[in-house]
C-alpha cells in the first residue's frame, strides 16, 4: 500500500508540451507512471512522448479514464489550470508551478473548498511512491520502495533526506513535497493523518522550515493523533529574519514562526528532531 | 516588494481613501515650495526610508514655515537614519514626503494581509494605533480586532459592524470607516498586495477617517499583471548585488561570513548555512538559483558570489529535480573561465544529468573541490575558507 | 412529529424593533413560539415584548441557545443579516423580507453552500408547525395541527389552501412557504424530501405558480421519490405572459414555465390537480 | 426595468466595451447633423423601442447622406412600430439612435442572465446570432453554448477557452472576446442586471469585436443602489396607470376584462384571476398590493383600478399576513367617499384583523358585498359584472 497515488494511478500532464512539461513527461513516463495523456490549449491533435495531447482537460477526461493531474503551466495561468483540473472533477491535482501569487492561491483554495479534489503544491517537487507511481519533477533514481513515509515543505531539501535514507537501505512508502508556498492545497496535517492510516508506513519523516505555523499546527495534531515514530529535521535554524511583514505579520504569526518555535512544539510532541541535515538518514535509521 | 509611504499614498488616493494632502520631492526639489503648494499652516516633513520607527530616529518634523520645510528636508536628504528595524549603517534618505500637518482625535491601526493558517486575507484592527501594537497585541490581545475577509464578497457589512463595537466607534465616522475598510480591501485585492498597513489611521478633528501613515507590501509573484508598478520597481532602492539578483530571478541575500554559497532550492539553501554553521564556518550569503536555472543564471549568480570581497570559498549544494546538474556544473566552468578568479570550489552535486555534470568537473582541470555528500561538503569547505 | 421546527424550537429576530419585526414578533409570542431574543444594529441593551434586544447575532448567541432566526430587516440589509446568521452558525434561517436584488441571493446562496445552515425565503410567508412553532408572518388561528404538510411559492395563496383544508376539519403537520423569488433558499425538491420522511405528514399539497422550473423539477423528484399522495395547484393558468426576459429567457427556459407545462409535469408524477383554488380543500379532503 | 438599446449601449461604453459610434436622438433634433458628426459614409437609423423585431416592422433604415438620415428620423420619431412582441396597436417610436453602420465578419449571439436552476448566472453564446437565436435553440441545441458564470470569480479563463472552441473562434478576435466576456460580466453585476443580451454581437471586417446592438433589463429591487439611472426610469415609456403603480410600489398589469382585481400576493392574484375566469367572468387587471400596504397604497391602487373606464365591478381577495385586513377596509371606505363612484365591490378578507375590518365595511353603509370565501366571492363579482 501507499497513500494518495499507486501503480494504476493514471495521470493527465497540463502544459506538456512546454520546456518543464515536456521533459518531466518524458521522465515520469521513463519511470513507469502512467501518464495517459496531455494537455495545451491550442495544441488539441497532437502527440507528445507518445501521449495524445488535448485542448482542455474536459477534452481529456471524456476519452479517458483519469486520476490525476499534474500541472507545469507557467504561473500567471496556473491557478486557472488548476480549476479548469478540478472543474472537470479529477480528484487529484499536483502543481509544480512555482511563483503564482497568492491571491491566486485564496481563490483556488476557496475554489476546492467544496469540491472533492485534492491540491498538492503549488511550487512543490510532487510525489512518489517508489516503483509504482512519480507525478513531479523529483530524480526518480533516489528513490527505493519501504516503509518510510516523508513529508515536506521543501523541494531539493526533500530530494537531499530520500537519498539519505536510500543510501541506508531504507526506503520510501510515498514520499510528499507540499510546497513552500504561504497557502498550499494539502498541509501536513493531511498528509500526517494519512501515514497514520497507512499500514506501509512504519516511520514519518517530516521536514519544515521557518516561517508560518503549518509545523507548530502538525505538532498539535502529532500529539492528539500520531502513534507512528516521527522524526523532525527545520531548516533555516540559523537564517536571518525574513522580510518583516509589518506590524500585522507579528501580530499573526504570535510565537510561531521561528526554527526555534517549531523544534520545540515538535519536541514537545515527541518528534526526534535532527539537528545537522546531513544526518536524517542515520535518524531514521536508528529507529 | 516594499513601497515607500508616499508611493503607498498614492495607491490609496486612487481607491478614494482620504490621506493628508502632499508631495514627496527628492534631492535638489524645493520643499519650502511644496509646503506654499499646499497652503496649509503646518506640515509634516518625513524622510522616506523602508524601514520602520524612524520617527524615535529625527525622520519626521513639523515645519511651520516653508523656510523650516526646505530645512528640515534638506537636513535628511542624502543623510541615513538609523532605527531598530536598519543595521547600524542605516538607511540613505532618498525621498522626503511633505503633506499637511492633520489635526488628530483618535489613532487607530488598520491592516490587510493574508493569514496563512486561515487560508484567507484577515483584517487587523485595533483602537490603539501607534508604534506600540506589537506590545498592544502582546500584552492586551483582546485589544486587537481580526475579521478574517471573504474573498469572494470582500468585508461583510455584519463585520464591519463587529469592528466598530469592538474600537468603539460609532457616530459620524462609522460610515466613513465602513467604506474605508471596503475600499482598503478593494486595494489589497486589486494591487495584490502582501501587506497593507494604516498605522495609524486617524479620525480628525473634524470627524474625517484619515491614513496618516501607510505601508503596502506588493506580492512579488503577482507584479507581472501591473505595469503600473514599473516605476515604483526602478526606486527601490536595492544593494547592488540583489538588483543583479532580482533581474536574473535569483533570491540572493548578503551575509556577515566569508563561505559564498550557491544552492538550488530554499530549503536546501537554508539547511546548507545550518550546516556550514554546524562546522563552524560562517556562510556570506543565502542564494537559491532556484528550481530551473539556466546556464546563464547560474553564471550570473557566480558572478555576485565572486563579487563579495568578503567570500573565500564556494559552497555548491545542488539536488537536481528540474535543474539539471550539467548545467550548474557548465555554469561554474564559464564563470572560473570568463572571470579569471581562483579561490576554492567545493561542489556537491545529486540528481538529474550529475554524471555528466561530474565529469564535465572532472575535465575540466579547474581543480574543483567534489564531495560525496552534503556533510563531507560542508567539513571541506569550511576547511579551506579558514 | 413535524419537519424543520418544533415546539422546541429558539427562535431569534432579526430587525425585531422594525415596524414588520416588532409587530410579528409580537404575533409569533402570542403563537406560542419561544422567540428568545431579538437584533437590531445600535438596539443592544434595550428589550422588546420583553425579550432581548442584541446588536448583534453573535452577540445574541453567546447569550442564548438559538435554533432560527427569522428576518424581517429592509431588502436592502437583508442578504447582510442571512449571511450574519449563517456566519454565527444558526441553523435555520427564515427570511421574510421581500424585493431582495436577484444577484444578493445568488451571493447568498454561494455563502451557504458549504454551511450546514437551511435558508427559507427569502419573499416567503415562513414556516409553521400549528400549536408548537409559527416562524413567520402567517395568521396563526386559521392552522390546526393534522397531517397535511403543505409547500408553496405563494404567501397569501397559502393561507387560502390552510385554510379551506381546516375548514374541511383537517389540519396540517407544517406548512413551508418556500418565496417566490427567482433565488430561493429552500425549494420543493428540499421539502417534499423531509414531507416523505415524516411521519405526521401524510398528504402533501404543493402550490406553485407560473415562472422559473422549480415544479418542474419537483414532479420529476416526486415521480422518483414520494409515495404519499401529493395534491398540486398551480396559480396563473389565465395570466398573460409575464415580462420577456429576452431571447436568452426563452433558451433557458426551454419549455418549462408556463401552468400548463407545470401541470403536465406534475400530472405525469402522478400528482392530484387541483384547477379551481377554491377547490383545495375539498381535494384534500377525498384523499 | 428595460432599457432602450442606446441607453444599455451607454452602459455598455462604460466597461469599455466596443459599440457603434452613435448618438440617440428625439423629436426635433438633428438626424442629419449627427450623421455629419459621426462622419462615416453610411449609418444605420434605429427606432428605440422596448420590443424585439423592429426590423422586420421598418424600425432599422440605412442612410447614405445626411439627408437621408434625416428623413428616416424624422419618419421614425412619432409614429408607431408594430412588431410581433407588441400588441396591434404598437409602440411609439420617442428616440432613434443614428450609429456608424459596421462591415460584418461574424455575426454571433451573446447573452448573460440568471438561471433560476443553477443559481447561478450563466453566459450563453452561439456562432449564429440575429433574429432566429430561439429557432436556433430548438432546432440545434448543441448549437448554443452555456457557461455557468463563478460569482466569485467571474468566468474562467478556461470556461473562455471552451467557449471560442465551441463557436470556433481562433485568431485576433480571440483575445478581444476574451475581454469582452470579462467587461460583459462585469458589466453584468456592476448594474445588476436580470438580462444583458447582445444580439448579434459582430466580429467587424478589421477582426475587433462590437457590441451591434444590445439590451439590458435592470433589476428592479436593484434600483434602489443606482442612483445613475435615475434618468433611464424618467425616459421608461409607461402607461400612466403603471406609472402612478410604479410610483406608489403596486405591482399593476391592464388587461381585457371587465372586473377589477385587488388582491395581497401574486400567487393569490393570479389565482384570483384564474377563478373569476372559471366562473366566466374576465379581469380587468392584474394587482398585487404587496404583502405590506399601507392604507395611501390601498386607495392608489383602487383609484388606478376605478380610472380604468372598462370596469363594471370590483373583486376584492385579500388574506392578510402582513397585510392587515382593517388596513384595506378602511382603503376601500376612504375610496369610495372620496371619488364617490359607486360600482359594486365584491370583498373577500381572511386574516390578521378580519373581524374589525369587517366591521368596518359592514357599519359604513356603503353597500359593500362581503363574501365568505373565494368561490363565492368570484360567483358573486362574476354575475354583478355582467
Amino acid at each position: 500500500m501507499s497513500i494518495i497515488i499507486h501503480e494504476n494511478t493514471k495521470v493527465l500532464c497540463q502544459g506538456i508540451t512546454g520546456q518543464a512539461g515536456s521533459f518531466h513527461a518524458g521522465q515520469m513516463l521513463e519511470y513507469g507512471t502512467k501518464l495517459v495523456a496531455g494537455v495545451t490549449p491550442g495544441k488539441g491533435g497532437t502527440m507528445k512522448h507518445g501521449v495524445p495531447v488535448f485542448n482542455s482537460v474536459r477534452d481529456a477526461v471524456t476519452q479517458f479514464k483519469i486520476n490525476a493531474s499534474v500541472i507545469y503551466v507557467p504561473a500567471p495561468f496556473a491557478a486557472d489550470a488548476i480549476m479548469e483540473a478540478a472543474e472537470a472533477g479529477i480528484e487529484l491535482i499536483v502543481c509544480i508551478t512555482e511563483g503564482i501569487p497568492t491571491l491566486d492561491m485564496v481563490k483556488v483554495k476557496e475554489y476546492l473548498f467544496h469540491r472533492k479534489t485534492r491540491l498538492i503544491g503549488p511550487n512543490c517537487p510532487g510525489i512518489i511512491t517508489p516503483n509504482a507511481c512519480k507525478i513531479g519533477i523529483m530524480p526518480g533514481y533516489i528513490h527505493r520502495p519501504g516503509h518510510v513515509g516523508i513529508v515536506s515543505r521543501s523541494g531539493t531539501l526533500t530530494y537531499e533526506a530520500v537519498w539519505q535514507i536510500s543510501q541506508k537501505g531504507m526506503g520510501q512508502s510515498t514520499c510528499v513535497g507540499i510546497g513552500g508556498d504561504p497557502i498550499v492545497g494539502t498541509d501536513f496535517v493531511d498528509v500526517l493523518r494519512l501515514f497514520q492510516k497507512d499500514d506501509e508506513t512504519k516511520v514519518i519523516v517530516l521536514i519544515g522550515e521557518i516561517g508560518g505555523g503549518a509545523e507548530e499546527e502538525a505538532a498539535e495534531m502529532i500529539k492528539r493523533e500520531i502513534t507512528k515514530p516521527v522524526i523532525g529535521f527545520i531548516a533555516g535554524m540559523t537564517a536571518p529574519h525574513g522580510k518583516r511583514m509589518g506590524h500585522a505579520g507579528a501580530i499573526i504569526a504570535g510565537n510561531r514562526g521561528t526554527a526555534a518555535s517549531k523544534i520545540e512544539a515538535l519536541k514537545n510532541a515527541g518528534v526526534t528532531i535532527v539537528d545537522n541535515p546531513a544526518d536524517i538518514g542515520d535518524t531514521v535509521a536508528k529507529v | 516588494m516594499k513601497l515607500y509611504e508616499f508611493q503607498s499614498k498614492s495607491i490609496l488616493r486612487t481607491k478614494n481613501i482620504r490621506v493628508p494632502r502632499g508631495k514627496a520631492i527628492a534631492q535638489g526639489d524645493d520643499a519650502s515650495g511644496v509646503f506654499q503648494e499646499i497652503g496649509c499652516s503646518r506640515c509634516a516633513v518625513k524622510a522616506q526610508i523602508l524601514a520602520g520607527g524612524r520617527g524615535k530616529g529625527g525622520g519626521i518634523r513639523f515645519a511651520s514655515t516653508p523656510e523650516e520645510a526646505g530645512a528640515y528636508a534638506a537636513a535628511m536628504l542624502g543623510t541615513r537614519i538609523t532605527t531598530r528595524q536598519t543595521d547600524q549603517k542605516g538607511i540613505e534618505v532618498k525621498h522626503v514626503l511633505v503633506e499637511e500637518a492633520i489635526s488628530i482625535k483618535r489613532e487607530l491601526y488598520l491592516a490587510i494581509l493574508v493569514d496563512r493558517s486561515l487560508r484567507s486575507p484577515v483584517l487587523i484592527a485595533s483602537a490603539e494605533g501607534g508604534v506600540d501594537i506589537e506590545e498592544t497585541a502582546k500584552k492586551a490581545p483582546d485589544k486587537i480586532v481580526k475579521e478574517p475577509v471573504d474573498i469572494c464578497f470582500g468585508i461583510h457589512p455584519f463585520q464591519v459592524r463587529r469592528v466598530l463595537t469592538k474600537l468603539n466607534i460609532s457616530g459620524i465616522p462609522s460610515a466613513k470607516i465602513h467604506n474605508l475598510l471596503v475600499n482598503l480591501f478593494h486595494v489589497f485585492i486589486d494591487s495584490d498586495c502582501s501587506l497593507l498597513e494604516i498605522n495609524p489611521f486617524v479620525i480628525t478633528a473634524d470627524d474625517e477617517v484619515c491614513a496618516l501613515d501607510a505601508k503596502i507590501d506588493i506580492d512579488d509573484n503577482a507584479l507581472y499583471r501591473h505595469p503600473e508598478y514599473k516605476q515604483f520597481i526602478h526606486d527601490q532602492d536595492l544593494p547592488p548585488a540583489e538588483v543583479v539578483a532580482r533581474k536574473y530571478g535569483l533570491s540572493y541575500i548578503s551575509l556577515d561570513g566569508n563561505i559564498g554559497c550557491l544552492v538550488n532550492g530554499a530549503g536546501l539553501a537554508m539547511a546548507s548555512m545550518d550546516i556550514i554553521k554546524l562546522h563552524g564556518g560562517k556562510p556570506a550569503n543565502f542564494l537559491d538559483v532556484g528550481g530551473d536555472a539556466s546556464l546563464e543564471q547560474v553564471v550570473q549568480a557566480l558572478k555576485i558570489i565572486l563579487t563579495d570581497p568578503k567570500v573565500k570559498a564556494v559552497f555548491i549544494n545542488i539536488f537536481g529535480g528540474i535543474m539539471k546538474c550539467d548545467t550548474i556544473a557548465s555554469g561554474i566552468i564559464q564563470t572560473l573561465k570568463e572571470t579569471g578568479i581562483h579561490i576554492p570550489f567545493v561542489v556537491r552535486l545529486e540528481g538529474t544529468n550529475v554524471d555528466s555534470a561530474r565529469k564535465l568537473l572532472d575535465d575540466s582541470g579547474l581543480g574543483i573541490i567534489s564531495a560525496k555528500d552534503m556533510k563531507e561538503a560542508a567539513r571541506l569547505v569550511v576547511k579551506v575558507s579558514e
